[in-house]
């Protein structure tokens, strides 16, 4: 059974049809990479898996069960994550208030008090390097900083899938290779499958995805191992022509 | 000191002010009104605080809530005073006070609560004023005229008891109503339901795929800060003045004072309403003797100052400051 | 060494003759607190009153020679704070004005509403609370101890107004009942609908609308359907201005328009031009008034305290120059009473001056002061109709205040936007 | 009731409620722009009545002459209030934006109230009448009813016809693609600010032609709370939609008095009051957006 089961979702704006009937299966444990230019709906596809938006058609499951109509908080107590395109801390709140927010409400809702998630908060802290800013107001920290932090809120969560929306963008080379470590690191330790979804940083797609599904104007267009995925001439196309991992 | 008791500390400059303010009102003669009218002020902050505070919506129509409790006591006191209740018409009247402010909280939540905050302002606002023209056009409990149960209350404890109810018990059943709203405020500051709360201020679509359940914890926020309102509206407004008139009772006014003195103080924290209801009713009864007429001109350019230089208030500005010395765990 | 001690046994002496003097013979001065409204929705009302008491009160001390109590004459003491029209702290007030200043009787705020809000206070501190501004009958049903009306009550303002019309014309028969949707135009309402049921009128239209109201089109075009002789109606200032002003815009004329508050006012006049001609309205007292030391004598009444135009003199002094209006009268008139109520009880004691207020039966510039006893409801006070005759107000009625004639019926819009005024031949 | 009554009413209600739509159109436009709801939207209303009331009683003006110099006073007003201010909330939580609003109606109020007094003033500006049969309607009220119109159409062609009016329907629909094209969204705020100001003091102007009394420091509090009905009833970002939810407003507020009345023993014109604001909860319960909103 796979974790996560899309069937041809459709979700459209007025007239614009921004997801067109994707269908996509992530399985546990799975590094994905979603790839595609920017309006190609990959962040409309991220918000119906969370639950912010609902399709207009096909269904989504989770664990085999039919999460469409669910809303998102109840999506994130089964252990659906995300992050953010653009990092969206709980600025006057600490860091580690921030991360423990995420231990509260995550799988573990209703199992642990404001206590042990503060421990659980500190674990992922350190995690992702942030010990030193565990008490400054989050709104203060630096924007690779707050990428971090959002990706250990996320983690407190303890979820089973974890989406991430560009979390890699603007980040120096040396530090997305030393968070897609940490990130398989992760996901070996504790199983969850990642998706990171990106425009163009093919640095931490081909470093971290094992499969990589890419999207064109609303629709699915490739699905396939990293290395088929990026050779593909469909997805050299969409990039004018560029061979993919200059872009 | 164990962590337990560590967590109450933040109360203990709460309580020391109103004790303060009650052995002021009971030493010195003269004083026990005044006191009384700030513990008004303090508490109606930190009523509305549990909401607006902590939620960052505007709830415009919150005088509702105060009016309906006012309701509560005058209904009970004016038609349930031939009942052998005793001084139970008065916890009668609380629990009517408080059954109609949370129905009404239920029920405006369930439309209101899911409207952005702009939308929601006015939402209130029409609830408010829908409520009173709805008393004033079918003529329900007393329609325009309102309930004077002044009456009722000598006929039911005689003049002494009577009159002690109105001018003594009230004022300390409010000082009472807001010691509980500091504690509830700190529950939910130090507990779960404040995680929720401060990530739906900040961020509601982040909150919500972060778990949180945001309607039912702004629903929870709401109701506490109705049902207490309620209970202020009980006793500050029905016991203590023996009458209720819809244009008074359901009177905006009150509900931007309630924010002034919020936002004054420090929104979202527990000292910030206190020190807020201190600060505004002082200021407006000096005012009051020395400028007469001149307190809202002299009031509104501060509130701007306040909104647009010093949005965190007074308290929040003190907490930065304290930050790292041995008065932090008081300040919260 | 001796001297010493006699010097102290002689101080002594001085302080305990000092002090029992003080308790059991007069006391230095009488005071009468007031936590007036100078400000807040009020300001107007209030700043009236507080110039009608300071004209009393000076009156008590310079012609009258202060308060005659214990075989002494004391002066009697004014001190006030501004209460804001604001209940909470027209409570703070009133318990800092009985506890620390220590006044002997309290004159309440201005309206109905707020005299209701200081009443347990000053029951509990057992102290004379004198109704200025609170017309309501309900504050007086309430078993309050020491409350003391001096105006009419609400239900008998229009009374005058449906006497007098009655004398005039008794073939105009058909009432409409057009009031302001609140605690004291309803109370005006339903004495005036219980009065003019009991003269024979029929009331063939009666609806209220709410306070702030901005346009009354609606309601006065069921108004002008119902076919009315006399329009009885108002609340306050705003909607008074506005009821006339839409009369006319609509067209509809009455043989008489009779407006509570708003007729009375100076402003009115100002605000309406030729259109408030002829328009009649009730008042607690008016400028020019009869009542005078020859009127008390004649119904065998005592009169108290300065006439009309030493009161209207004696105001100006604190107005700075302005016109007192009824609300300076009625408020002038508690200081009179109470130091009369005082003067009679011999004492300070509150229970045995509310016990002389209950048998004061007198006449001041504001009128005839009766209380019923057990309830502190004013019976003895009539209000006065005035009616705007060429830009004029003139009391018409009653004829032992009355300084013209009634004009009757009141001129069409149309013939007023000729110019026509409603004076009488 | 009659049908000539009901008639009568309706008449009134359509001439009053393009007013009201008019009064409404700087409310729509100030959230549209800046997502800011003005409370102290009132206040403004009450700048322009005594702008109308002073110029009419002081030096004689018709309160037609009134109209451009309200819209002077108004527009003053507006960009004073924000340079000095509301730059500084643009973005902000709605908590400062309201309270902030708030507060300058309070100042305006009481420097009006220093100047005037609190005493309830009217002028007499007599121009005739017309008898329609079922009702009769002074050619003052028509005047104010054809100066809405104007405004509203001025408005309309500002906006649809000039470039200004076009990058401030630009910002209106998404202010990012807006500065993405080049416009200068600081100067679209401040303008449309202003703009929204002076309409709102216009139409202190045109409610005093139709209503010439009761003219105070404190009259505008009703003003404003019709105001947000009829514009959450506009979908509260669109002006125009506000100004047709506004004579929707006038008919639903005249109309329904005449049916209330049938009712014993309820009070229609509280009655009235009550539905107008049952009609903004049900509007904003099932589509929060308003009825006559495009968005």
């Amino acid at each position: 059974m796979a974790l996560l089961k899309l069937d041809r979702v459709t979700k459209r704006f007025g007239g614009l049809v921004a997801v067109n009937e994707v269908s996509l299966e992530i399985e546990q444990g799975e590094l994905i990479g979603i790839v595609g230019p920017n309006g190609s709906g990959k962040t409309t596809l991220y918000n119906l898996i969370s639950g912010i938006y609902h399709p207009d058609e096909g269904r989504v499951f989770f664990e085999g069960r039919d999460i469409t109509d669910l809303p998102p908080y109840e999506r994130a107590h089964l252990g659906i994550a995300r992050t953010f395109q653009i990092s969206r801390p709980f600025g006057s709140a600490t860091v580690r208030e921030n991360v423990a927010v995420g231990a509260l409400f995550g799988t573990l809702h209703g199992q642990i008090g404001v206590e042990e998630a503060m421990e659980v908060a500190d674990r992922y802290i350190e995690l992702v390097g942030l010990t030193p800013e565990r008490d400054k107001p989050a709104g203060a920290l630096t924007p690779v900083e707050k990428k971090l932090m959002e990706i250990a809120r996320a983690l407190a969560m303890r979820p089973k899938l974890l989406l991430m929306d560009e979390a890699m963008a603007g980040m120096h080379p040396k530090d997305i290779d030393k968070l897609v470590a940490f990130l398989r690191k992760v996901r070996d330790e504790e199983g969850i499958a990642i998706v990171a979804m990106v425009e163009h940083i093919m640095r931490a797609v081909v470093g971290m995805a094992e499969r990589v599904m890419v999207m064109h104007q609303g629709r699915k267009m490739v699905d396939a191992p990293t290395a088929e995925a990026l050779g593909d001439q469909r997805v050299v196309d969409i990039y004018l022509g560029r061979p993919l991992e200059e872009v | 000191m164990t962590r337990g008791a560590t967590k109450y500390l933040p109360l203990l400059p709460v309580y020391l002010i109103y004790l303060v303010l009650f052995l002021v009102a009971e030493g010195m003669p003269g004083m026990w009104q005044l006191m009384a009218m700030l513990v008004f002020y303090c508490a109606v902050g930190q009523a509305f605080n549990i909401f607006l505070g902590m939620t960052g919506y505007v709830n415009f129509g919150y005088v509702a809530f105060l009016a309906l409790g006012t309701y509560g006591m005058a209904l009970s006191i004016y038609h349930f005073h031939q009942l052998p209740l005793g001084v139970g018409i008065v916890l009668l009247g609380l629990l009517l006070a408080v059954v109609m402010a949370v129905l009404l909280a239920l029920m405006v939540g369930a439309v209101a609560l899911r409207l952005g905050g702009a939308y929601f302002a006015i939402a209130t606002i029409g609830v408010n004023e829908g409520f009173r023209y709805l008393i004033e056009g079918t003529k329900i409990w007393g329609g325009s005229e309102g309930i004077i149960f002044s009456k009722q209350l000598l006929d039911t404890f005689g003049r002494e008891v009577a009159n002690k109810l109105s001018t003594f018990w009230a004022d300390v059943s409010v000082l009472i109503i807001a010691a509980l709203a500091a504690l509830i405020t700190l529950h939910f500051i130090r507990g779960k339901t404040g995680y929720a709360l401060m990530a739906l201020r900040e961020d509601e679509e982040a909150a919500k795929v972060m778990g949180i359940n945001v309607t039912k914890y702004k629903l929870i926020a709401f109701v506490t800060s109705a049902a207490l309102a309620g209970l202020i509206g009980a006793m500050a407004w029905g016991l203590k003045l023996t009458y209720v008139f819809p244009p008074e009772a359901f009177d905006i006014s009150y509900t931007v004072e309630g924010i002034i003195i919020v936002m004054l103080g420090g929104a979202g924290t527990l000292l910030g309403p206190v020190v807020g209801g201190l600060l505004y009713g002082l200021a407006k009864y000096w005012l009051t003797v020395i400028l007469p007429g001149f307190q809202l001109l002299i009031f509104a350019p501060i509130i701007i100052v306040v909104v647009v230089a010093f949005p965190e208030g007074i308290v929040g500005m003190l907490r930065q400051r304290l930050k790292g010395t041995p008065f932090e765990p008081f300040v919260l | 060494m001796r001297s010493k001690i006699s010097a102290v046994v002689l101080g002594l002496l001085l302080v305990a003759a000092l002090s029992w003097s003080a308790e059991a013979g007069a006391p230095a001065k009488v005071v009468i607190g007031h936590p007036v409204c100078l400000s807040g929705k009020f300001a107007k009302e209030g700043s009236q009153a507080s110039w009608g008491i300071k004209a009393c009160i000076k009156w008590i001390n310079e012609v009258h020679g202060g308060v005659k109590i214990a075989g002494k004459r004391v002066p009697l003491e004014y001190k006030f704070y501004d209460s804001e029209s604001k209940k909470e702290v027209v409570t703070s007030l009133i318990e800092r004005l009985v506890r620390i200043d220590k006044v002997h009787g309290i004159i309440a705020p201005y309206s109905s509403g707020l005299t209701i809000t200081g009443a347990p206070v000053a029951e509990r501190y057992r102290a004379i609370y004198m109704s200025h501004g609170g017309a309501s009958n309900r504050i007086f049903q309430q078993g309050y101890r020491y409350a003391v009306q001096i105006l009419s009550p609400a239900t008998l303002y229009q009374a005058g107004t449906l006497d007098m019309l009655h004398k005039v014309d008794p073939g105009a028969r058909r009432i409409a009942l057009a009031f302001e949707d609140g605690e004291f135009a309803r109370m005006v309402m339903r004495g005036a609908e219980e009065h003019a049921k009991g003269l024979g009128y029929k009331i063939v239209f009666k609806r209220t609308y709410p306070k702030k109201v901005t346009d009354l089109t609606p309601l006065l075009s069921d108004l002008r359907a119902a076919k009315p002789d006399i329009i009885l109606g108002g609340g306050h200032f705003q909607d008074g201005q506005l009821f006339a002003r839409q009369m006319a815009d609509l067209d509809i004329n009455v043989k008489a328009l009779s407006l509570i508050v708003a007729v009375t006012l100076p402003a009115f006049y100002d605000a309406l031009g030729a259109k408030a001609e002829g328009l009649i309205g009730p008042a607690q007292w008016e400028f020019g008034v009869k009542y005078n030391p020859a009127e008390a004598k004649k119904l065998g009444l005592e009169w108290f305290g300065p006439t009309n135009e030493e009161f209207v003199k004696l105001a100006m002094e604190f107005s700075g120059g302005k016109r007192p209006d009824y609300h300076a009268a009625e408020a002038g008139a508690a200081p009179l009473v109470f130091v009369k109520a005082v003067e009679e009880a011999g004492s300070l004691d509150p229970d045995k001056i509310r016990e002389a207020f209950g048998k004061l039966h007198l006449m001041t510039f504001f009128g005839e002061f009766k209380i019923d006893p057990d309830t502190g409801l004013q019976v003895g006070h009539s209000m006065v109709v005035v009616q705007w005759q060429g830009g004029k107000k003139v009391i018409v009625w009653p004829p032992a205040a009355a300084t013209g004639k009634l004009y009757y019926p009141m001129p069409t819009f149309a013939e007023k936007a000729k110019g026509k005024k409603a004076i009488p031949k | 009731m009659t049908w000539e009554q009901l008639g009568g009413n309706l008449i009134q209600g359509l001439i009053l409620g393009g007013v009201y739509g008019m009064a409404t159109m700087g409310l729509s436009l100030i959230f549209g722009v800046l997502r800011v709801v003005n409370v102290g939207h009132g206040a403004f209303v009450m700048v322009g009545a005594f702008v109308a009331f002073w110029l009419f009683t002081a030096l004689g003006l018709t309160p037609i002459a009134a109209i451009p110099a309200a819209l002077v006073v108004g527009m003053a007003l507006g960009f004073l209030f924000f340079y000095s201010v509301m730059r500084r909330l643009v973005g902000a939580p709605e908590l400062t934006s309201l309270l902030a609003t708030f507060a300058m109606g309070i100042i305006l109020e009481e420097v009006v109230k220093l100047i005037f007094g609190t005493e309830f003033r009217g002028y007499n500006w007599d121009v005739g009448k017309m008898d329609l049969s079922v009702t009769v309607l002074p050619l003052a009220k028509l005047y104010a009813f054809i100066g809405s119109v104007a405004i509203a159409a001025l408005l309309y062609f500002w906006f649809n016809r000039t470039r200004a009016g076009t990058a401030v329907r630009s910002v209106v629909e998404d202010s990012e693609g807006a500065r993405v094209c080049g416009v200068n969204v600081g100067w679209v705020y401040a303008l449309s600010f202003a703009l929204g100001i002076g309409l709102t003091v216009t139409s202190g102007v045109l409610l005093t032609m139709f209503i010439p009394v009761g003219i105070n420091p404190y009259m505008g509090g009703v003003y404003t709370l019709k105001a947000f009905v009829i514009a959450v009833l506009g979908g509260l970002a669109s002006p125009y939609g506000a100004f047709f939810a506004g004579v929707i407003f006038g008919l639903i507020e005249n109309g329904s008095y005449s049916l209330f009345a049938l009712v014993p023993g309820l009070e229609p014109f509280a009655m009235t009051r009550f539905l107008s604001f049952a009609i903004l909860l049900l509007i904003l319960l099932i589509r929060p957006t308003g009825l006559l909103g495009t968005k």
